[in-house]
């Protein structure tokens, strides 16, 4: 299952077609927790993507930006905080630091892209990391999603300042989360795993007087 | 001097307290002294006390830039203790504990010196090994103290969360009786009247901007009152130590950050003695008047200004509120920050210096008004002999050369 | 509580997202075994610590995870710049209202100072 | 249920709407609208508490936040109590319980006010320090006694029903304060577009406009009000937060907003549309600019027993009457320095009571407003001054004399006038708290007899917090203090348009603070200077005869403006008393530095939700429920929550008691040792490394070396600071040429990927490499015992034979259907496989490992028996064993440092240091208890000479402790003073108890000491 095109580097599919239960990070924190049913009262809305296929990049963004052009179709955020979207807006890459990128996209297209992009870029430094058994994705839709949001991180997210197209990593209570803002409706945090607990459960706690509801 | 007592107050009383004296006087800088020291906070005036007082050295001053005791003696969570884990650190710091039970008779001053206890919380299995370790180091090294387990805990604190349910469950602590709380701005005072009446100079709002040195000796200091001159010069500067050091020509391995705490509005006495964390990073204890008085670790960064981040405080009453939910409708009232000199192991450094006759105590961190008795004696035997008092001997800045350090962070883990 | 320019982001940001990291400019010495014990141990322990403008190392930790470093007034705690590792501060000891443009010649002009980074 | 001093009509109160109250235990009613204070004096309760030192009655003197005296405990259950609530500040709503903090067996006849009349001239300021010294072991006696003094409410002693939250705001503009300067600020930055928040700490926004006499183009200035609300209301940009209180500022414009949400509605917080509302918020504003409009304090004069209930601030008198309907008493006496003060009789007589007189310290008062007051014929005594109040539960009468305020004293003419209330005013304080907490200094105005704040850049401050008072002015200083700031952020707009104020001439304000008295301030009566704390100016002045110079020692000998106040109405009377008796101006004695919190704030709003569950994140294992479900004890490690012994039900006791600790970790152990065991080490930290550098740079960050690493092979390493002290451990494997996978210690794993990132980022950035945390990716299950290879056999087709997949190498395979990679490392010394999957797969691995392993004998273990293991083969855990000051040589682990690798890896230069190569120093070794029945204590010390007298000299101490199954004893690991070469020496371990155990000092391998096991 190791890709032998580039031996100097272990590449390795997690993930397999068999049919094997899965359990989604948000999976004990619904059961510990609960998940109230969004109902008509609802300002907030919160809805996981689980299982998505999770890529952080690294390298120089000239060498990199040429490759994701070329395999993925989007260009490479150059500017920070930037964030791009696929059209049909499956697939995203956003910037993490000036030499760090995370790529999300449809569940069991992580490794094959990770193979078609190690072969674009050839001999040049880079390297990709597969942690998409770490981090999940969480939505927050909703009029009230903002106000939330405003409980819950350091960062200001304000439309004037974080418009549509913007991503950071920002302290969300006592966790670190990613925050993405892919289109007007509706707001991304990308959670690590062993924080899910943590982070669903402040959320439902500070979501309470918007009537936060869960879809499952 | 005259006597304090009850009897005297009620004297005074009579002639409506016309009569009181001055507790110290402010006399205009003499030419030379035969001793400096450099800093009018508590352990720079108990070191004048005891040298007059104990080691017969008429000639002295110390010079303040601003108001004595108005530094971190002012400033500090009061809290007294001795229940360090290393040998030298106990043996100082013990050492200061005995003097600190006989101070109020020995300044006839009342530094309201209350041995209420101190508890070092441990919620890890880790800190635990740590209490175990400290507290039976102390005993070997005749320090009183006990390991408390959960239950012991919480019938000494019934106020206190000590259920399993708390986010780190309290699993026992340190107890040291003789630890306890005293009064910070008395002490100052106190010592500033006893060496006064020793013929102690106290030169406030005068500041040393330069050190006389000649052939690698020191023989006076430059102050903005001029010239002062003494073959024998004592820096006790806490968060100014480092610039001191670099008028006088080298560095000590010291940082001076905020350290910031707090206290709520008065209370009816509710908390009987002082409560320790480590691990959720807060401490507390209720004064005479009614205040918790609360704080925590330092800040992380280098500060001159007094204040600290506003998520330290946010993070410490989050911890008190941990421990003590029932304090959640308790008020802050007040918060304030100090200039604590920190060395690299946490331990203080009490050391000649590349400069002949120049002498250092300073890197206190946060333990310094603990020791303020100690420090100030030990440094007083110290400047009066030329010699290291064995006491101080390991606190030297050599330390930071050969590797020995003291580190205190390690097991002993508590700061303040 | 800070409000800080990460140099790599590009905006200010919240001090929380940030650890201070202590000194900026500090440099191991080249052959650490030809140091003499007093020289080792002033790497290791001794610092700046001056009352004014100071020079310091932080990381975006909450953030992009870079180190970079900042020129703060540890008085009043303002922020004077930040700067990426490897630049050179405009403000110092020696320029505390900033280096002017000649300034910033004459001293390209000379060799690095010592402990900066490369 | 009357209401005596109620106006029958006035006010902003709703008279339509009654709220029933009680007071220390009395039925009352007031109004929607009302403070608890003004329901009080509308009720005609002159007492509201017992002072702090001498028991005095005291009344309420102020109408906001400077108030002393009118503190109240709060709350008719014990879960909702609430200390010290100022009376002035808090609404009126139902149902309010208060009763006063001091007073016993009640305020009105409080037994302690004996103690204070008889005690109070014993109690001069500093008493406590000079006696209660003999006999020394009476002080905690003494201590307890005076302690029964101490505080004024008291706190709940059950938990708190309501929540509290924070929101993180982010402004352009913050404008602190609504009063007209606030409002004027607000509307002006507000039109650039620009994002503007505007606080107020009252239940109504408008500040002195809500009772203001003055027109704005022609209306009442609360129709101006209101319509500036509205139109900032409708703004987008605009964010209004009333019932908010800006009570600190910090660095670089962050401003703590302290925002009451329901405790204007009843003591918990009620429900609302089926959700619990916060009770208060706080707001943590990150502003780009500050503009300060907190207005003014007035100061009341010092005169003796100027704490009498029924003395008052003037503007209170005025503030009562006309924003609440409520006239304070029924005879007014008004003693001032200032015109601004007469606007308090004016009001007085417009009520329809009588004004006795105004007394004006000024020889010749000529402003509008004293012509006005002469109009209305109301008698005006100039040259003079209220001396002494007269009356012990109210005032009864004034007493007013001729005074020469620059010899200060009595000149004579006496006059004793009959009232009820006397008003006092010494002209106005700015409100500067906030730009002080800063750390910028005020400046002394002597024209305007206050400080003015010291601004830092980016601050202003507008109105009455810069000793501007004439309405118009205020406007337009607010309006270009908002127009300026908007215009330095980029948004420069054209003015705002304000409202016409005609201006109002008023006669120059005269200096007066404390007001002399015919006898010395020594003698005469108390001349209160900060009534909460009981501070009188006969305090103040007998410090500075002690020698006390500088106001901060003045303050800290008397506690003057250390209480809940901070002297808000006391401070500057204070200088100014201080600087009279040295002989000083008042800048010159100090200026005066405020800290936040501008008024107190609860403890529960400053925590927020982080809180109970909240406290700290409580971070999980995808295995974690597999562990709640089967009975898992936890054990904390840094923030994860893992298994620390499966406790299980005692054998045929099916439902009944548990196991205990030992019994539970015994089986384990045993287990592991006899057949197979499995751990969840899912939280040790994995660092994916990758770069033709990796391995350079891995060799440089280890203590050992990795040049020679195959791909296959895992190795251990320590790490070292550059101290030389180890701080961190764990395996690394060569997945590749250029790719490794690191492995730290779940305490460590954050620091370790920072301190990679540090030295890449700092001091080599040359080299080629990354590091990127997958921790959370993978979940990490230890297999280990003699069955665990057949266990693992039964579930995987990978190949497992001994000679192809040796210790210490690592295979990719599938296990259970899903991909993994498993390492053949082992913490325990037996046989182990460590099967890391992708996280979402970890439990239906683990759930097949289970399925199969009831005929191996498959147990689950926890972090307790991993580490009796552990000890059992001598690993160390760092953290446990080190501390900060050990060497990898002090570990015994010489093995594991590459002496001669080319680079100087970080900590190599620190072990040639002379402490460091002290063959004395404290070095790892075993112990074996003389009594195998002895399971040392953790954390016991060492001694070689258990004779020797205290303080006893310490070789070292116990790291780890165990009984182990597998040796049916005890043995531990610990660190002794040169320990290494006394093996086979005994050592004593004195213990509490007054036992001393002996050990002999062993390898610290116990178990299997040549490895054999985990190779089988």
């Amino acid at each position: 299952m190791s890709d032998p095109v580039i031996a100097n580097v272990r590449t390795f599919d997690t993930r397999t077609e068999a049919k094997i239960p899965v359990k989604s990070p948000l999976a004990y924190a619904y059961r510990r927790t609960g998940a109230p049913a969004p109902t008509g009262e609802s300002r907030v809305v919160l809805r996981e993507r689980p299982f998505l296929g999770h890529l952080v990049l690294r390298g120089g963004a000239i060498v990199l930006d040429e490759a994701v052009r070329a395999v993925l179709g989007v260009p490479l955020p150059g500017e920070p905080q930037g964030l791009t979207r696929d059209a049909a807006g499956e697939r995203s890459i956003q910037w993490l630091s000036p030499d760090e990128w995370l790529l999300i996209v449809p569940g069991g297209e992580e490794a094959a892209l990770e193979n078609r992009l190690r072969e674009a870029l050839g001999d040049a430094h880079f390297a990709i990391s597969n942690v998409s058994g770490g981090q999940t994705l969480v939505e927050l839709e909703g009029e009230s999603a903002r106000e939330l949001l405003m409980k819950s991180v350091v960062y200001d997210v304000h439309p004037s300042h974080f418009p549509v197209g913007k991503a950071v990593t920002t302290v969300f209570a006592k966790a670190t989360v990613i925050l993405r803002r892919p289109d007007e409706q509706c707001w991304e945090l990308v959670v690590r795993r062993s924080f899910a607990d943590y982070t669903y459960r402040w959320l439902l706690d500070a979501g309470e007087e918007f009537c936060l509801g869960v879809e499952r | 001097m005259q006597r304090y007592s009850g009897f005297a107050l009620v004297k005074h009383a009579l002639s409506h307290h016309e009569n009181w004296e001055r507790q110290w006087r402010n006399p205009e800088p003499k030419k030379a002294y035969d001793v400096i020291i450099v800093g009018g906070g508590g352990h720079g005036l108990a070191t004048a006390y005891y040298l007059a007082k104990e080691f017969g050295v008429r000639n002295i001053a110390v010079i303040e830039k601003g108001w004595l005791g108005g530094g971190n003696t002012a400033r500090n969570t009061t809290i007294v203790r001795s229940n360090y884990l290393w040998d030298e650190a106990a043996a100082l710091y013990e050492h200061s504990m005995k003097l600190w039970e006989g101070l109020s008779q020995d300044l006839n001053y009342n530094v309201m010196f209350s041995q209420r206890g101190v508890l070092n919380l441990g919620h890890t299995l880790q800190d635990m090994r740590d209490i175990q370790r400290r507290v039976n180091a102390n005993r070997l090294n005749g320090i009183d103290g006990e390991v408390l387990d959960a239950k012991g805990v919480q019938a000494r604190v019934p106020i206190m969360d000590c259920s399993k349910n708390a986010r780190y469950p309290v699993l026992g602590a340190s107890w040291q009786p003789r630890a306890g709380v005293a009064r910070h701005d008395a002490v100052a005072w106190g010592f500033a009247r006893g060496a006064d009446a020793h013929g102690v100079d106290i030169l406030q709002q005068t500041e040393v901007t330069g050190f006389k040195v000649r052939d690698g000796r020191v023989y006076g200091v430059h102050t903005n009152r001029g010239d002062i001159e003494a073959k024998t010069v004592g820096c006790v500067a806490a968060g100014n130590s480092g610039v001191l050091a670099k008028m006088a020509g080298f560095k000590l391995p010291l940082e001076s950050h905020p350290l910031q705490a707090l206290v709520s509005e008065p209370l009816k006495p509710v908390l009987d003695t002082v409560v320790m964390s480590n691990h959720v990073h807060g401490y507390i204890s209720q004064t005479d008047k009614g205040d918790l008085v609360i704080g925590a670790g330092i800040d992380g960064y280098n500060g001159y200004g007094q204040r600290g981040s506003y998520p330290t405080v946010e993070h410490t009453l989050q911890a008190i509120v941990e421990m003590f939910p029932i304090f959640s409708r308790v008020r802050m009232n007040r918060q304030w920050g100090g200039i604590v000199d920190t060395c690299p192991d946490a331990c203080p450094i009490i050391s000649k210096t590349p400069v002949k006759g120049l002498y250092f105590n300073c890197g206190w961190g946060t333990g310094g008004f603990k020791a303020t008795p100690g420090s100030g004696q030990v440094f007083a035997a110290s400047l009066a002999r030329g010699e290291m008092h064995p006491i101080a001997a390991p606190f030297s800045i050599d330390r930071f050369q050969s590797g020995a350090l003291i580190d205190e962070h390690g097991a002993a883990g508590v700061a303040h | 509580m800070f409000h800080i320019h990460c140099p790599y982001c590009g905006e200010h940001r919240e001090e929380e997202e940030f650890h201070a990291k202590g000194q900026a400019h500090l440099q191991r010495p080249a052959d650490p075994e030809a140091c003499s014990d007093e020289e080792w141990g002033d790497y290791l322990f001794f610092r700046d610590n001056p009352r004014g403008i100071h020079h310091e190392l932080w990381v975006h930790a909450v953030g992009c995870r870079k180190f970079f470093n900042i020129t703060r007034n540890t008085v009043t705690y303002e922020i004077l710049e930040t700067y990426r590792i490897g630049e050179q501060p405009s403000f110092t000891a020696e320029y505390p209202d900033g280096r002017r443009p000649q300034d910033a010649t004459r001293e390209a002009q000379a060799p690095l100072k010592a402990g900066v980074h490369a | 249920m009357s209401q005596p001093h109620r106006l029958g009509q006035g006010g902003r109160i709703d008279r339509s709407c009654k709220l029933g109250f009680s007071f220390n235990g009395k039925r009352y009613q007031g109004h929607a609208g009302d403070t608890l204070a003004s329901a009080l004096l509308a009720n005609g309760v002159d007492i509201v508490n017992r002072s702090f030192k001498y028991s005095r009655p005291r009344g309420v003197v102020a109408a906001g936040a400077e108030e002393p005296n009118a503190l109240v405990q709060l709350g008719s259950i014990e879960a909702a109590q609430v200390p010290n609530v100022r009376a002035t500040q808090q609404a009126l709503f139902e149902g309010l319980e208060a009763c006063s903090t001091n007073g016993w067996p009640n305020v009105q006849r409080d037994m302690m006010s004996l103690v204070g009349k008889l005690g109070g001239t014993f109690m001069p300021p500093g008493f406590y320090y000079k006696t209660f010294m003999a006999p020394a072991s009476l002080w905690m006696t003494y201590e307890k006694i005076i302690r029964k003094g101490a505080g004024l409410g008291r706190s709940p002693m059950e938990r708190d029903p309501d929540s509290y939250d924070h929101l993180h705001q982010h402004c352009d503009v913050l404008v602190v304060g609504a009063g007209p300067a606030g409002l004027a600020a607000a509307l002006a930055a507000a039109r650039s577009g620009v994002r503007v928040i505007l606080c107020d700490e009252q239940e109504e926004m408008g500040g002195s406009l809500l009772d203001s006499h003055e027109t704005l183009d022609g209306r009442p200035a609360g129709a101006w009000v209101a319509e500036a609300l509205k139109v900032l209301g409708e703004r987008d940009n605009v964010t209004l937060l009333p019932r908010t209180t800006a009570n600190g500022y910090h660095d670089h414009h962050f401003v703590t907003l302290h925002e009451r949400r329901t405790e204007h509605l009843g003591e918990t917080a009620p429900r609302k549309g089926g959700w619990r509302q916060v009770r208060s918020r706080l707001h943590r504003v990150r502003a780009g600019r500050v503009i300060l409009a907190t207005g003014a304090h007035e100061r009341p004069l010092v005169y003796a027993n100027n704490d009498v209930p029924g003395n008052l601030v003037a503007g209170a008198v005025s503030t009562y009457i006309r924003r609440y309907g409520v006239v304070p008493g029924r005879k007014l006496v008004l003693s001032t320095s200032n015109d601004h003060a007469y606007r308090a009789a004016l009001d007085w007589a417009e009520s329809g009571r009588e004004v006795v007189a105004i007394v004006d310290a000024r020889a010749e008062p000529d402003g509008e407003l004293v012509e006005q007051a002469r109009a209305k014929g109301i008698r005006i005594i100039t040259g003079s001054a209220v001396i002494e109040a007269r009356g012990d539960a109210r005032v009864s009468a004034a007493r007013v004399a001729r005074v020469d305020l620059e010899a200060f004293r009595v000149t004579g003419e006496m006059e004793t006038l009959a009232c009820d209330t006397i008003g006092s005013s010494g002209g106005y304080s700015p409100v500067i708290h906030l730009a002080s907490h800063t750390g910028a200094r005020p400046t002394w105005r002597d024209d305007l007899l206050g400080f003015v704040p010291g601004l830092v850049k980016g601050v202003s401050a507008a109105g009455g917090a810069m000793g501007t008072y004439p309405t118009g002015e205020v406007l337009e200083e607010g309006a270009r203090a908002g127009h300026e700031a908007a215009a330095e952020l980029g948004f420069p707009e054209g003015a705002v348009a304000l409202p016409r104020v005609a201006t109002r001439r008023d006669g120059a304000a005269m200096a007066l603070y404390q007001v002399p008295h015919v006898k010395p301030t020594l003698r005469a009566p108390k001349q209160f200077v900060d009534l909460q704390n009981d501070v009188t100016a006969a305090a103040v002045e007998l410090a500075t005869r002690e020698g006390f110079e500088s106001i901060e020692h003045v303050k800290r000998y008397t506690a003057m403006g250390f209480g809940t106040d901070q002297g808000k109405l006391g401070n500057i009377n204070g200088m100014a008393i201080a600087a009279r008796c040295l002989g000083k101006s008042i800048p010159e004695v100090g200026t005066t530095v405020f800290r936040p919190n501008y008024t107190p704030v609860t403890f529960g709003a400053i925590v927020g939700r982080h809180c109970r569950e909240l406290f700290e994140p409580e971070r999980h294992t995808a295995l974690h429920p597999w562990h709640v479900a089967h009975g898992a004890e936890f054990e904390d490690v840094g923030q994860w929550k893992r298994p620390w012994y499966f406790p299980q039900e005692r054998r045929g006791d099916v439902g009944g008691e548990r196991e205990s600790m030992a019994e539970a970790v015994a089986r384990e152990c045993r287990a592991v040792r006899e057949a197979v065991g499995i751990l969840d080490a899912s939280t040790l930290g994995k660092i994916d490394i990758q770069g033709p550098d990796a391995r350079e740079f891995l060799g440089r960050v280890y203590t050992n070396k990795w040049a020679q690493l195959a791909p296959g092979r895992v190795r251990y390493g320590l790490m070292c600071k550059d101290d030389g002290m180890v701080f961190d451990d764990g395996t690394t494997s060569c997945l590749a040429d250029n790719h490794f996978l690191m492995t730290t210690t779940t305490g460590g794993a954050a620091g370790v990927l920072e301190w990679l990132e540090l030295w890449h980022q700092t001091e080599w950035p040359e080299l080629q490499v990354t590091f990127t945390s997958v921790t959370d990716h993978w979940a990490t299950m230890t297999v280990t015992g003699p069955e665990a290879r057949r266990l693992l056999a039964e579930i995987t087709d990978m190949d497992l034979d001994r000679d192809s997949f040796t210790f210490m190498d690592w295979r990719e395979g599938v296990v259970a259907g899903v991909p993994a990679r498993v390492f053949r490392i082992s913490f325990t010394g037996e046989l182990a496989y460590e099967i890391n999957v992708q996280a979402n797969y970890a439990m239906h691995v683990w759930e097949a490992l289970f399925a199969n392993g009831d005929r191996y004998g498959l147990t689950p273990y926890g972090t307790e028996t991993m580490h009796v293991l552990r000890a059992e083969k001598g690993f160390i855990i760092t953290g446990q064993e080190t501390d900060g000051s050990v060497t990898p040589e002090d570990l015994g682990m010489q093995w594991c440092v590459g002496y001669d690798k080319p680079c100087s890896w970080i900590g190599k230069r620190a072990l040639s240091r002379p402490d460091t190569k002290r063959p004395d120093r404290k070095q790892l070794v075993g112990l074996k208890p003389r009594d195998p029945k002895v399971v040392l204590e953790e954390g016991a010390q060492i001694v070689f000479d258990p004779n020797h007298s205290i303080p006893m000299p310490m070789a070292g101490h116990v790291t780890s402790s165990y009984y182990s199954p597998t040796l049916d004893s005890g043995f531990a690991l610990a660190v002794v003073k040169g320990g290494q070469q006394k093996m086979g020496e005994t050592v004593y371990l004195p213990m509490a108890d007054g036992q001393v155990h002996e050990a002999d000092i062993v390898s610290p391998i116990f178990v299997d000491p040549k490895g054999e096991r985990q190779n089988v």
